[in-house]
């Protein structure tokens, strides 16, 4: 990153100028953080003891021997507090926020998921805790919701636009515009204005560490491809970002969705609506109409339906350093099966993109070659969406039984 | 002297405070929005600021972000709202056009284009999510004329303020310290640093930041603390040139139409 | 433990004759693999690398001010793959199973945490896998239902009885009586007849050894005190075995339940419906009746109300090594939202327990003192029992709107 | 020699199989279980196994099981139990009755208490959850001449045999490979070690079976196979000395009542 938080064309920092200055002053706070060893130990010391890391890498004998191609290995971040390698990203921004004096973070949330986490951490370290989300998400992922409410979270329905994520960060924007004397803004994943793509970049590059030493230890060289899912781009940027300039391949997944019609998908690349924009504060490809309109996404998983991507990665894509691929719902829906099923490993429909990508690829490799595939969160949390997907009639059996037991 | 400037000094010979007011192009459906715009300038309203809308308009309140998303619905083109509010600009040559939009939909021309495509007849253009640090990316604009107008806020340092000024033409927009616009001024400002500040000593304080900004500039000072009232205006007079009212008329809009548009305005311009 | 598998007057084998010889099997294989370096090597690796461990030690500075008396920590068991300790268990006896070369594993399960920790193992291994759970518990824990479903086990519905926890252990060992060639018996709880009691708790140990390491490393010393939540005992087992004859004090949660009345609660202490029994394959404390009929039982937490309790225990609380209290459903509730809101760890209702438990006394003690308390599991799987408990109305709502757009 | 013992071997001078049938006590009602009982005993079932219910009987298939568990609603108390069928059993004195109970129920009184209880009318004991490791235990009741019936299983090893035959009185009761009662004895034989044996051959092989034990015994032979059918016993004849039926009867009183069960009684005597 230059100065000015640019990665080739994308990043950057385009917001209002009422941000100004509690933008510079996080820049400051950032870096005198990171230049500060002490602070860096606080950081590792709460993932550890909090969270949970290092959080293994896994070897699955059961699809490498199905599929008969490259020995198969997950990335474990399914096994942090709250579920998903989000944690890494809240625990060192709510440090700094702590660090900075604020007392209150504000973050967007489109699954939930990050907006749990930062629940989670604002309890940990007595902050307030707003989270913006999408009226619409809202209803879709109240359990999320509940739990934000149980941690002591106010939780704003944002009922503006598609009243999602996209919506949510706006909101979250404008919150931060008005609050920023005592508020800090927790951004979830490695896009917004800069200094968020690298900050969040490299609290999840923890993940790419762990991996490097694991796959030296385990099976003794770094891996020849490593495959993550691609939302907003954290945890990819995580577990890529300390092997680029080394021999292993990179490999992003993107939400497929439907189909590549506009608004069947979250394909940030290799579609015609994925444009070079400048919109939440920063530039990088996003799904556009002609008129530079964002549009609207779909994903079976909620965390990936993004309607921009971490500048980081479209800037690697664009240097040829990682390569971007996708899945679809129904592919996607298939590797959650298997990765279950084979392995006793329930992956968030986020991941299984990423076990899609691996699987896909697994078998026309050889034996000797390795993948690690990054598990980015566990799968308890879609439980709606996967019983909806695979129409058991049970679930449904017994949400009926228990509301009418509610009504007694 | 950039257009703009002379034609808001000329005015304010004999008027204490212009009033620059706000539509979203597209809002409710594109010709509504243009005849309120023609109401406006009917009017007499000295500033007509038309936002071409964005999904994702950031710096906006409420009102005008959902507005923002209705207007959308109509599919509205930045290439005709600019020939439609050219030909307005042209008919009401003793007011002034503004364009505001947010950068990515006007990205997509280019700013080249865009200057082109702009003319003559508009004035200037307000992009919030650009920063002053970014002012190279409007050089087409402002070589052919059309003010580029920077923002300025209530807590900007001296630095800042002076690396505006060096840069800005036209006037200045100065906003409340609430980063988005439809705010009430003093709900807002007592929700903030004056917490127990009274609204006299709010206005002394309002007063106070555009004194402050004065003493870096002679351009005029255009004002949006959401002014809402007669009352709002009044008090800027003596310490600003321009009142921006937005929301506000967004808000008598939705509650009567055009009817209540023009009352607004009237009660605004007593 | 003595030949017999006895612990004091309690433990032994009391099985069919029927399952005489593969007891004796399971006995023989369980010693051999014990003394088997290689083994013990394999079960820690895959507690590592597919569990996660070692689970942190998780310093709360929140509460530990709020109540001003001793320093508090939790043992995070709810980081384990699964969501709770009994993964330590299902590796351990799965990879047993394994090395038997059984083909199939059958479990009990009550509120489905064990059976659905014996089926991830039975993925992971490779193992076809039976859960036998009371139909009432299906009904009321469908969720983990549905997870054992996806991963591929075959979940039977056990109607006899209460057809609750109880009902599938008995029916679990008739499975076994006529299956038991191909088919290990895969217990959930530190009970049953040898060596089930001394197998669990051994395979839960490494809770405790983990605490002995972290203690020591991060304050110094051993706990003075560890609670740990008792339905069938394992967690409890597993945390305190490795400090029995320290100065640490051990404190185990039962139950409360609604009332001290008969079917209120799994008090299997100090109320007099629980008294010496022998029943479900083992000698111990049972809830019962003047008749020797065992009771019904009843814990805000499913997972608690088991009805015996591990003989090693029994015999413990009986040479006065470990005290046994217990917390209600209402100091439960108390200390769930305590631990949620101030510190960011959402406990199992089990857990709840052992932090009702250890709240309820941290007060009294010193700064100097400090406890550990076994998060056993985490709270995400009791959401519908939570939001039951707390009135949420908006849960209800989703609820009922996901089930509208389910019919569409 | 024990009674029990003697009384088989009597009975068998001129049949060539005695029949032993089992009731659960309180099911559905005390009253009715006890008619059942009588009915068969009027009927001139040599040996009644009556089996006082417990709440977890985990040797029990689903039959016995459900049984046991209706029949604890009406709140069966053990020592009742003991008069009623220690009446029954002076009342027939040419049939023996045995009870048949778990562990725990039998606990509360205690083995000594049990013995005084049970006194010269009770000829034998079963308690499927206890093992001939525990026959210590039973002390008790052996010394007052009520025989602890032990279960032999198929698997059996020779010692284990032994070891069981060293202790065992009354009679041996010979049990199927599964583990649990009220399985089809062919079904169950097929799904497990004889799984491709066709029906010939799993009757081969449970004749192997019995007088493989019959080495090692000359105590009376009891088989429970889940016996069903006349066909069932006739195989028995010649191998075993007591077929015992259990679950059958218990299904035809919940189909068919009292009746049935004098009809089942009638099929499987002639
Ligand atoms: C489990 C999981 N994986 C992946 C993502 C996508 O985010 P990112 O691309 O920033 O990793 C999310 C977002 O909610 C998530 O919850
Ligand atoms: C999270 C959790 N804790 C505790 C228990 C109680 O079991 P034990 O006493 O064997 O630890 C259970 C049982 O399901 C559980 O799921």
């Amino acid at each position: 990153m230059n100065d000015e938080g640019r990665f080739g064309q994308y990043g950057g920092s385009y917001i209002p100028e009422i941000l100004y200055s509690s933008q510079q002053q996080l820049l400051k706070a950032y870096r005198d953080a990171m230049n500060d060893a002490a602070f860096i130990q606080l950081v590792k010391s709460e993932m550890q003891t909090f969270s949970g890391r290092p959080t293994p890498l896994t070897y699955c004998a059961n699809l490498t021997k199905m599929l008969g191609g490259a020995q198969i290995y997950l990335k474990r971040e399914d096994l942090n507090h709250s579920g998903a390698h989000k944690m890494n990203n809240v625990i060192g921004q709510g440090l700094l926020a702590k660090r900075m004096g604020k007392t209150r973070i504000i973050a967007e949330t489109g699954a939930g998921q990050h907006g749990v986490a930062s629940a989670i951490v604002a309890a940990r370290l007595g902050l307030e805790c707003t989270v913006y989300m999408g009226a619409h998400d809202i209803e879709r992922q109240y359990p999320n919701v509940f739990w934000m409410k149980q941690l002591g979270a106010t939780v704003v329905p944002v009922t503006t636009g598609a009243a999602t994520l996209k919506d949510a960060l706006d909101e979250a924007l404008r919150d931060w515009s008005s609050s920023y004397e005592d508020t800090y803004y927790l951004i979830g994943t490695s896009c917004g204005c800069a200094p968020y793509p690298e900050m969040v970049a490299g609290f999840q590059s923890v993940i790419g560490e762990e991996v490097k030493e694991q796959s030296t230890q385990q099976f003794g060289k770094y891996p020849d491809r490593i495959y993550a899912c691609v939302g907003g781009g954290s945890n990819a940027c995580g577990i890529f970002l300390p092997f680029v300039g080394s021999d292993a391949e990179l490999i992003g997944v993107e939400a497929g969705g439907r189909s590549d019609a506009p608004g069947d998908h979250a394909m940030r690349f290799h579609t015609d609506q994925a444009r070079f924009g400048i919109a939440q504060g920063f530039a990088t490809k996003f799904l556009q109409d002609e008129e530079g309109q964002l549009q609207p996404t779909h994903s079976i998983s909620a965390g990936l339906d993004y309607v921009g991507v971490s500048p980081i990665l479209a800037d690697l894509e664009e240097q040829g350093k990682v390569r971007m691929t996708s899945a679809s719902d129904i592919e996607v829906m298939e590797a959650f099966k298997l990765l279950t099923r084979h392995e006793g490993v329930i992956p968030a429909l986020e991941s299984a993109h990423a076990v899609a990508g691996g699987l896909r690829e697994a078998a026309g490799m050889s034996p000797d070659q390795h993948i690690v595939i990054s598990i980015s969160g566990r799968g308890d949390k879609d439980i709606f969406n996967i019983a909806k997907a695979l129409d058991d009639e049970p679930f449904t059996e017994f949400l009926q039984t228990y509301l009418k037991e509610e009504s007694v | 002297m950039n257009k703009l400037t002379s034609f808001i000094q000329n005015q304010r010979q004999n008027k204490p405070l212009l009033l620059m007011t706000h539509v979203v192009y597209g809002y409710p459906t594109i010709e509504k929005s243009l005849e309120i715009m023609q109401l406006m300038l009917d009017n007499g309203v000295e500033i007509l600021e038309v936002q071409f809308p964005f999904s994702d308009p950031v710096a906006d309140g409420p009102t005008i972000t959902n507005a923002c998303h209705h207007a959308l619905e109509q599919n509205p083109k930045l290439t005709q709202c600019l020939q439609d509010i050219k030909k307005l600009a042209r008919q009401y040559p003793q007011s002034r056009v503004l364009l505001m939009s947010y950068l990515n939909p006007l990205l997509q021309p280019g700013f080249t284009s865009l200057a082109q495509q702009m003319g003559e007849d508009i004035s200037g253009i307000i992009i919030p999510d650009l920063s002053i640090d970014h002012h190279a990316m409007l050089d087409p604009l402002s070589n052919s004329g059309i003010a580029p107008i920077w923002l300025i806020t209530p807590d900007m340092k001296a630095d800042r303020i002076r690396k505006v000024t060096e840069q800005a033409q036209g006037m200045l927009y100065c906003v409340s310290r609430s980063g988005v616009t439809g705010q009430k001024s003093t709900d807002q400002l007592s929700t903030n640093q004056l917490s127990t500040a009274p609204k006299a000593s709010a206005l002394e304080n309002m007063q106070g930041y555009l004194n402050n900004v004065r003493q870096f500039t002679s351009l005029p000072l255009a004002v949006g603390f959401g002014i809402n009232t007669a009352e709002d205006i009044s008090a800027l007079k003596g310490h600003a040139d321009v009142a921006i009212v937005g929301s506000a008329f967004l808000n008598a809009f939705n509650k009567g139409g055009l009817e209540a548009v023009a009352r607004k305005l009237s009660e605004l311009q007593a």
